[in-house]
């Protein structure tokens, strides 16, 4: 069994969302929903991180930075979509500086649909994102045996 | 020294981690419960070590690991010298070197954040340092000695002459276990304006050295508070040790954090009001 | 006998042979092989005279009085050339001829005393002078190697100077030659008067680049220096004529230890602590700056300021449990405590060093005042460590201003990645300064111990044990920004830089072999030169005898830390971890690299990261001028403390 | 005025002592409210694909084909407005208090194309008049 | 909130000196903003005091937009003003924090200009998800 | 030659869950310069209006945030209905009027824990949010989502609440505000917190005015300015005074919310009392908006304006909302200068920023 579904760290990134998805993450975070209870740690460093959960759709500006924050993350790691705007732009689609989903920039493992998407189904995400983390673990320990 | 020691000093390069893993572990389950939380399991230290050295290692420079090896290393000493009954100050200066070889791993990675995390994690050395100094400078008045054998081996009433010194070490015990009003160089839970300071730029193993060496240094400090009341007994001693060890983390969950001034000055005037003051009037008592 | 006159006179014959060379190359030879010389005698000097008590040596009545002769007129000579050199100063300047006259003045009554007390041993050698010995010798030898080299390109990079390098080297040598006097001679008005010399030429060197600046600083420090002699000639003057101790001759000054003895004691100390650029003193140190960098090495490690707190532990056994010692130790404090702040807010690399010298120094002084068996231990090692890893940084910190053009920490962000081995010697230099387990720490521990055993006066040793708790927490804070700024990684790639010449690494290579070899061999260096001579005076009765309390696995520790300085690195350069390299965190807003983020004004911007320089919690300004008066004060009760 | 240092200790210290606050989510699922908007449920048996859901639904999430008698729903798209419910008259649309399970991208991607979310329309254009001086 | 409070037309020339006087009576500046028209552009700003709004209009020309800062007078303005400058690509002169056009960066540059309609890039259902290295 | 330290401080931070991002230039730790950037979040809503009718544009205003995404909705049906010139049902008005409030007090909470984050006070921040998610939990059930409520609607509500769930919501609220009154005293009282908030980030009560300060910060600066006397919803009916504080620091505008937060139950207390019954919504058949018109009401950081043009089409000519974080950043601007670095996100949270909001 891989520890990194033991201890896995997040990243939150923000990326145009209106703060709603982003509330219910932090919720996650705290005695009601307590993700810690999992190992769950809200690291605010890609460099520490193992999941990228990300809310909102990407813009102009939030692209790159999405790009530079998975890119500082280091392997094995997953990216969780969470909310409407993170998964296609929701009701935001439209507009001229949205791009639409985060599956634009950066690769997604886990969806979490809503507006806003309910901490539960956070934590459910998450707990797919495990499943998504220790294959990728074990393919990286084998490849490191490899080289 | 007899081979006792030797074993103790064993035991701690061994078991150290276990023991800082453990105490670590119980301050996050302890935390979590003074906030209304579940919190984690007892074993999440672990997991969260042996998750690092899963992972990649990714380095803004080569030469920071190195860095971090000399942390780990004089981290070690630190450790060995005090559980081998050795010289306490000489124990703190191997301490004191540890943490400026962990200020220039983060200095190396010249990323803001990091390097600002260091400056303060200078700053603080700075503040603590004069109360540090004056814990085994106490013992010495007291027992005659720096040899942590002869501190143990020392009267129980020492405690009770060294009062104002065990008023000042705990009050720089919460800037080295890294507890708020003081973890202003990095955060272990909670959010802070220098993201994570000091270990900003380290990943993977790297930063399980630095959880490591955490770990050893909280064993070390743990030691250290139990020299004051070593004379009563392990019985006595470490439980009273241990509480007042944990009692950091009521200070940590009853405090916000505070600014590097007001830290620097406020750990000066304790070492001057608790630590000089107390040396000063040690002939008396 | 022949082995001291070969190290006072041989200076003297090469410096007329570098003044008067006909070719620079010739000149340059002659500096090598001169110093080269003198650093050997030195050598031989320790070998001869290994583990010896102190042995005086007389050169026979004749010989004696010629001696004395020289010395007066030697006196005069240098008081008028000072009196020469005043020639264009201002007329509000007038207190320094005043000086020069007041000390002239002073020595002349003394010597011209009738029944002047005579000088029967003039010379003598022990230990400790061995010890100061091989430091001018060695360290002298290697500054001088690096300054050949060093003058050449400064007078290249600043035409605008007038190139006088025959008169700059032979000073240099004269210098060599005033220290080894004051270090070897046992006649006080002959140690005066290589005292004045050294004055003398610290004011010809500091002036040497001839700018306003250079001199406004070069006549501070000869006014800061002629305050001291005329002090210093006041011992003398007191010491010709009180019935009670009526001599010239340090050693029975010294002896004597009682009452009598504190008054020229305190005298000296005034004199000592000038030169060792204490706390009312400290500025002309400072000012010192402006001197090229091989200069401020000399006066920094080996020469000048060693002259004064040689002086001071010399007469330690005479303050060693008095008032008066605890003043002078006070004053010490002040200073070590005072210039660690001030060195924080310090960016000039020289500058930081030249309060780390202060302080350093501070920390010497302290010792001496305290006097005990352990504090002279601590003393001498300082002394020992500290001339070579303030040389070695002094050296390096001249090389990385060529290489950077520019003298402020800022500028030598990322040195271990543009001249690693620079870098390193800069390293070496600052850890010995200041971190377990190289030298420095070691006498700081042992400060410590005999600090808390003081016992002159209630607590002092206490407040004293205060000042170098709090004044050692700036000194880790100052020196690692400085070591932090060295090993942080260049955002881009630097620009390529000059080669280091080879004259200048190998003076700076030997200098870091030096440091290293002094940790890891100072339990000889102890046994050597210190045992001896602090056994020679507890055998006198002057110190408490010396007590052996370091455990034998203090030993082996500090022996595991520093081999694991230095196989650390080694394994590391084995057995390198592969690990991938990322951009620096920079809240996600990277832009290129580690270098530039996108701005809030859309643009790119560079990321940049200033050290801490406390500017706003520790000032200078009001550190310093509290120093000074705290130490004025210190300084007047001293000097009444002695004479009641 | 309660003593400062005091009731942040008492408050921690009771906290401690007692059960934590912590609804242990994925173990314990608590009751959801009758109201909470969890993920839109469709029965086919009573659509007559009339679209009315789909040209009510804000973000275009529900595609309607009359003739191919298709209906079909991209729940990315979806932001639980409950539109579609309240519009729909056969009462086939319904809103379930479950939020709907974690997606991968196999599931978007079945979405995305079997469904065939449409493109989005392309703006409407707004009439530029020149503004009437006498309009309020 | 009503219609009570209608938008005094003045002209652009009157606009700074308008300011000037509404600072002075102790006005303050609630917003500015914009619409595109087919001929010209009109910058609407309000100024509030004593829960009352003072609201202005004024014709910038679509050849030359060129609005003169208040900045110096309502330091708030530099916000707005940036933010019309970015949205509808008016020439701001007098700007007291000026971003350049770099305030919000958008990707449409100046969205608000031309018709009020705007062509978009790649829509999002349909296109290409990034591709996942694992996959 | 390094004169200054210059940092990003965000757009990701973890003190700020938001993308706000600073240009923060530092001597030692004090910050000589801040220069706030916007753009991380702009969608571009406002253009929307060429997507959307005038109906599902609430929708998208409703989302605008979701912190204060109530009041933006309520606003918005509140403007179109001026323009439209309907006349909402007493008990329409009463439940927005609640529901406000609500929003107020969860949007004041969830501030709570994130200064209280923001200055490490962790066990705060967590308790704070301990107590915010029964305010949620009240919202879930009377609304049906957690942060997005979906019950304004042009002409009225979407959604009845039975006045037996909303007698036992007013017993509730009691019951929060007891717990809650522990955490503010605590707040006020401790030393530590008062040692990073009072006298830091001034903002002078001529500098509020001057620089255009909203809501909270302006009050905390003795601006008695309150966008609910502007006599919109219920609010002329109720009995509450606006709250200020005069100290013009971090800790006043602290105070202020706190104060709010009270004030807060008791106008649902009095909104319950009064509620009247009746219809909770009038058809808006065969009216479309037309006109111009500027809105403003108060949302929980301040005065939030909407601007709309209608010319009786479908869609909405120009939209625009101008909310209380962009008029504070001025004011931020002014408070940061001088500062320390630690105190960089205490001050940006005193003005409890919302980026969503402000970018729009
Ligand atoms: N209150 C509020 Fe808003 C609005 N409008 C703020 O600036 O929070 Ni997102
Ligand atoms: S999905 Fe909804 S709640 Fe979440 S960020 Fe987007 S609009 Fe806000
Ligand atoms: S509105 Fe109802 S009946 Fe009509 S297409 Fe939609 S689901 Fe079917
Ligand atoms: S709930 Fe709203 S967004 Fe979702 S499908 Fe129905 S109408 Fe569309």
């Amino acid at each position: 069994m891989s520890f990194l579904t033991k201890s896995p760290w997040i990243l939150h990134y923000a990326a145009t969302s209106c703060n709603g998805c982003d509330i219910e993450l932090l919720a996650c975070l705290t005695p009601l929903y307590d993700v810690e209870r999992f190992g769950i740690i809200n690291t605010g460093n890609p460099k520490h991180a193992d999941i990228l959960m990300v809310t909102g759709s990407v813009n102009e500006e939030s692209r790159k930075v999405l790009e530079n924050l998975y890119e500082q993350m280091p392997d094995p790691k997953a990216v969780i979509a969470i909310g409407a705007c993170a998964l296609s732009g929701g009701i935001f689609r439209e507009a001229y500086n949205v791009y639409g989903g985060i599956d634009q920039v950066i690769p997604v493992d886990v969806y979490v649909a809503g507006c806003a998407a309910r901490p539960e189904s956070i934590i459910d995400g998450v707990v797919r994102a495990l499943g998504v983390l220790e294959e990728r673990s074990k393919n990286r320990v084998r490849q490191r045996k490899v080289a | 020294m007899n081979l006792e020691y030797w074993g103790f000093a064993l035991a701690f390069i061994v078991l150290g981690p276990v023991v800082g893993g453990l105490l670590a572990g119980i301050d996050r389950r302890l935390t979590a419960r003074m906030q209304s939380r579940q919190g984690p399991p007892l074993l999440q230290p672990f997991y969260d070590v042996l998750k690092l050295f899963e992972k990649d290692t990714t380095v803004v420079t080569h030469l920071q690991t190195l860095y971090l090896w000399a942390f780990l290393f004089f981290m070690v000493i630190a450790g060995v010298i005090i559980f081998l009954g050795g010289n306490l100050l000489l124990s703190l200066f191997a301490m004191t070197v540890s943490g400026i070889f962990l200020c220039l791993a983060a200095e190396s990675t010249n990323s803001p954040y990091s390097k600002i995390g260091s400056a303060r994690e200078m700053l603080l050395m700075m503040a603590y340092e004069p109360m540090l100094i004056i814990v085994p400078l106490g013992f010495f008045l007291v027992v005659g000695s720096f040899q942590v054998a002869d501190i143990l081996a020392g009267e129980p009433s020492q405690v009770v002459q060294l009062l104002g010194v065990l008023i000042g070490f705990l009050f720089v015990l919460t800037i080295k276990l890294r507890k708020s009003p003081f973890d202003i160089s990095t955060s272990h839970h909670g959010h802070q304006e220098l993201v994570k300071g000091l270990t900003t730029d380290m990943s993977g193993r790297d930063l399980a050295l630095v959880e490591i060496g955490h770990w050893y240094e909280n064993v070390i400090l743990l030691a250290w508070l139990y020299l004051f009341f070593g004379p009563l007994g392990l019985l006595w001693a470490l439980p009273i040790a241990v509480v007042l060890f944990f009692a950091e983390v009521l200070v940590d969950n009853t405090n916000a954090r505070l600014k590097w001034g007001t830290t620097v000055k406020a750990s000066w005037w304790v070492a001057v009001l608790f630590g000089v003051t107390n040396l000063l009037v040690l002939p008396f008592i | 006998m022949l082995l001291i006159s070969f190290l006072i006179v041989f200076p003297l014959l090469a410096a007329l042979a570098i003044a008067f060379a006909p070719t620079a190359d010739l000149r340059s030879a002659f500096v090598r092989w001169s110093a080269l010389a003198l650093a050997i005698a030195s050598v031989v000097l320790a070998v001869a005279y290994f583990r010896t008590g102190p042995e005086f040596f007389s050169l026979g009545d004749t010989w004696n009085g010629l001696l004395d002769q020289v010395f007066l007129l030697g006196g005069i000579a240098v008081a008028l050339v000072l009196l020469y050199l005043c020639r264009r100063i201002s007329v509000r300047q007038w207190y320094i001829p005043a000086l020069i006259l007041l000390q002239m003045g002073l020595i002349l009554v003394a010597e011209l005393a009738p029944g002047h007390p005579e000088v029967a041993r003039p010379f003598y050698v022990d230990s400790f002078s061995i010890l100061m010995a091989l430091i001018v010798g060695v360290v002298g030898w290697l500054i001088a190697v690096y300054a050949v080299r060093y003058m050449r390109d400064y007078h290249a990079q600043h035409p605008e100077v007038r190139d006088r390098q025959p008169a700059f080297f032979a000073i240099v040598f004269l210098f060599c030659a005033a220290m080894f006097g004051i270090v070897l001679t046992n006649h006080l008005p002959g140690l005066f008067f290589f005292w004045e010399i050294t004055t003398l030429c610290s004011f010809w060197l500091i002036g040497y680049s001839g700018t306003a600046e250079a001199m406004r600083n070069a006549y501070r420090a000869l006014t800061m220096n002629l305050i001291g002699g005329v002090f210093f000639a006041a011992a003398i003057v007191w010491l010709t004529f009180n019935p009670e101790l009526q001599t010239w001759e340090l050693d029975v000054v010294i002896a004597n230890g009682g009452a009598a003895a504190l008054i020229p004691a305190a005298l000296i100390a005034v004199a000592g602590l000038t030169k060792a650029a204490q706390m009312p003193f400290h500025t002309w140190l400072l000012g010192a700056m402006v001197a090229p960098t091989p200069v401020s090495a000399l006066l920094h490690s080996s020469t000048m300021v060693k002259a004064g707190v040689f002086i001071l532990v010399k007469f330690a056994p005479v303050y060693h449990g008095t008032e008066v010692g605890l003043l002078l130790a006070l004053i010490g404090g002040v200073t070590f405590l005072a210039t660690s702040l001030i060195a924080v807010n310090q960016r000039n690399a020289k500058l930081v060093l030249a309060y780390s010298t202060i302080a350093n120094l501070g920390l010497v002084v302290m010792c001496a005042g305290v006097g005990t068996t352990a504090t002279l231990w601590a003393a001498m090692l300082l002394i020992l460590f500290h001339a070579v890893a303030k040389a070695l940084l002094f050296l390096s910190v001249g090389t990385t201003e060529h290489l950077v053009h520019s003298r402020d920490i800022e500028d030598m962000d990322g040195l271990v990645y543009r001249r690693p081995v620079l870098a390193m010697t800069l390293m070496v230099g600052m850890l010995g300064m200041f971190l377990a387990p190289f030298g420095m720490l070691i006498s700081k521990y042992t400060c410590f111990q005999a600090f808390l055993t003081v016992d002159v006066f209630p607590g002092g040793g206490i407040l004293l044990m205060a000042i170098l708790a709090f004044g050692s927490a700036p000194t880790l804070f100052f020196w690692t920004k400085w070591m932090g700024k060295l090993v942080a990684m260049p955002r881009r790639t630097p620009e390529p830089m000059p080669e280091v010449p080879r004259e200048q690494a190998f003076a700076l290579l030997a200098l870091t072999g030096l440091t290293y070899l002094a940790c890891v061999l100072y339990p000889f260096v102890d046994w050597a030169f210190i045992l001896p001579y602090t056994q020679a005076l507890a055998d006198a009765g002057l110190v408490p005898p010396p007590s052996d309390s370091t455990h034998w696995e203090t030993f082996i520790l500090m022996s595991v830390m520093l081999a694991g300085m230095f196989l650390l690195p080694v394994l590391f350069w084995l057995r390198p971890p592969h690990y991938a390299t990322v951009s620096g965190y920079l809240s996600g807003a990277n832009v290129a690299g580690s270098a530039s983020y996108r701005g809030a004004m859309g643009g790119e911007r560079e990321v940049t990261a200033r050290g801490y320089y406390l500017t706003a919690f520790l000032d200078e300004q009001r550190l310093t001028r509290q120093g000074l008066i705290a130490a004025g004060i210190l300084m007047i009760a001293m000097l009444m403390g002695a004479a009641l | 005025m309660t003593v400062p240092w005091y009731s942040i200790s008492a408050l921690v210290t009771k906290s401690a002592l007692h059960k934590p606050a912590t609804r242990l989510y994925p173990f314990e699922k608590r009751a959801p409210y009758a109201r909470t908007r969890g993920h839109i449920q469709f029965k086919i048996d009573d659509c007559n694909y009339c679209g009315i859901c789909a040209h009510k639904c804000p973000t275009h999430a529900i595609v309607t084909n009359k003739k191919a008698k298709t209906w079909a729903i991209d729940h990315t798209l979806c932001i639980l407005c409950n539109s579609c419910v309240d519009e729909c008259r056969e009462g086939c649309i319904t809103l379930s208090n479950h939020p709907l399970a974690p997606l991968g991208p196999a599931d978007v991607a079945r979405f995305r194309e079997e469904y065939q979310a449409p493109p989005p329309p392309p703006p409407t254009e707004v009439e530029l008049t020149p503004r009437d001086p006498a309009a309020p | 909130m009503s219609q009570a409070e209608p938008f005094n037309e003045i002209e652009l020339d009157q606009w700074v000196a308008t300011a000037e006087g509404l600072r002075a009576d102790g006005y303050r500046l609630v917003q500015m903003t914009g619409t595109a028209r087919p001929d010209h552009f009109e910058v609407m700003a309000s100024f509030d005091k004593d829960y009352r709004c003072a609201n202005y209009r004024m014709r910038i020309s679509r050849e030359h937009p060129q609005l003169p800062s208040i900045s110096g007078i309502f330091l708030a303005a530099f916000t707005y003003e940036n933010e019309l400058k970015d949205l509808f690509g008016f020439e701001v002169p007098g700007l007291a924090i000026d971003y350049g056009g770099n305030f919000l960066r958008t990707k449409t540059k100046i969205p608000f200009a031309g018709s009020v309609t705007t062509k978009k890039g790649p829509t999002t259902a349909s296109s290409q998800p990034a591709a996942n290295p694992e996959q | 030659m390094a004169n200054r330290t210059i940092v990003p401080f965000g757009p990701q931070h973890p003190v700020l869950p938001e993308p706000i991002h600073l240009d923060l230039e530092l001597e030692d730790e004090t910050v000589m310069q801040a220069l706030p950037s916007v753009g991380y979040v702009h969608r571009g809503l406002e253009l929307l209006a060429e997507h959307h009718d005038y109906l599902d544009m609430a929708h998208v205003a409703e989302r605008i945030c979701g912190i204060c995404s109530f009041i933006h909705s309520q606003g918005y049906c509140q403007t179109v209905e001026g323009l439209m010139g309907l006349e909402v049902p007493p008990r329409a008005v009463y439940l927005r009027t609640m529901w406000a409030e609500i929003s107020r007090i969860q949007s004041h909470l969830l501030w709570f824990g994130l200064v209280a984050d923001a200055f490490g006070y962790e066990s705060l921040f967590q308790h704070s949010w301990r107590i915010r998610e029964q305010i949620v939990d009240i919202i879930e059930e009377t609304a049906g989502g957690r942060v997005i409520y979906g019950t304004c609607k042009v002409g009225g509500v979407r959604r009845d609440v039975d006045n037996e769930t909303l007698q036992r919501i007013g017993r509730h609220i009691r019951e929060i505000e007891a717990e809650y009154n522990e955490l503010a005293d605590i707040f006020r009282n401790d030393r530590t917190i008062r040692k990073r908030t009072v006298g830091i980030g001034m903002l002078e009560p001529e500098n509020a005015h001057a620089l255009g300060a909203v809501g909270p910060v302006a009050r905390a600066s003795g601006i008695a300015f309150d966008g609910r006397r502007l006599g919109y919803a219920a609010y002329p009916e109720l009995d509450w005074e606006p709250v200020v504080e005069q100290a013009g620091d971090s800790f006043a505008r602290c105070e202020v919310r706190l104060r709010e937060i009270n004030q807060s139950f008791d106008l649902i207390a009095q909104c319950i009392a009064r509620m009247p019954d009746g219809e909770i919504e009038v058809s808006i058949k065969g009216k479309r908006p037309q006109g111009e018109v500027m809105g403003r009401l108060e949302q929980p950081r301040g005065e939030v304006c909407y601007y709309m043009q209608a010319d009786g089409k479908k869609n909405l000519q120009r939209f625009r909302v101008r909310t209380p974080t962009f008029a504070n950043i001025a004011p931020l601007v002014h408070m940061l200068k001088g500062c320390d670095l630690a105190d960089v996100p205490v001050i940006t949270l005193s003005i409890d920023p919302c980026v969503s909001c402000t970018e729009r």
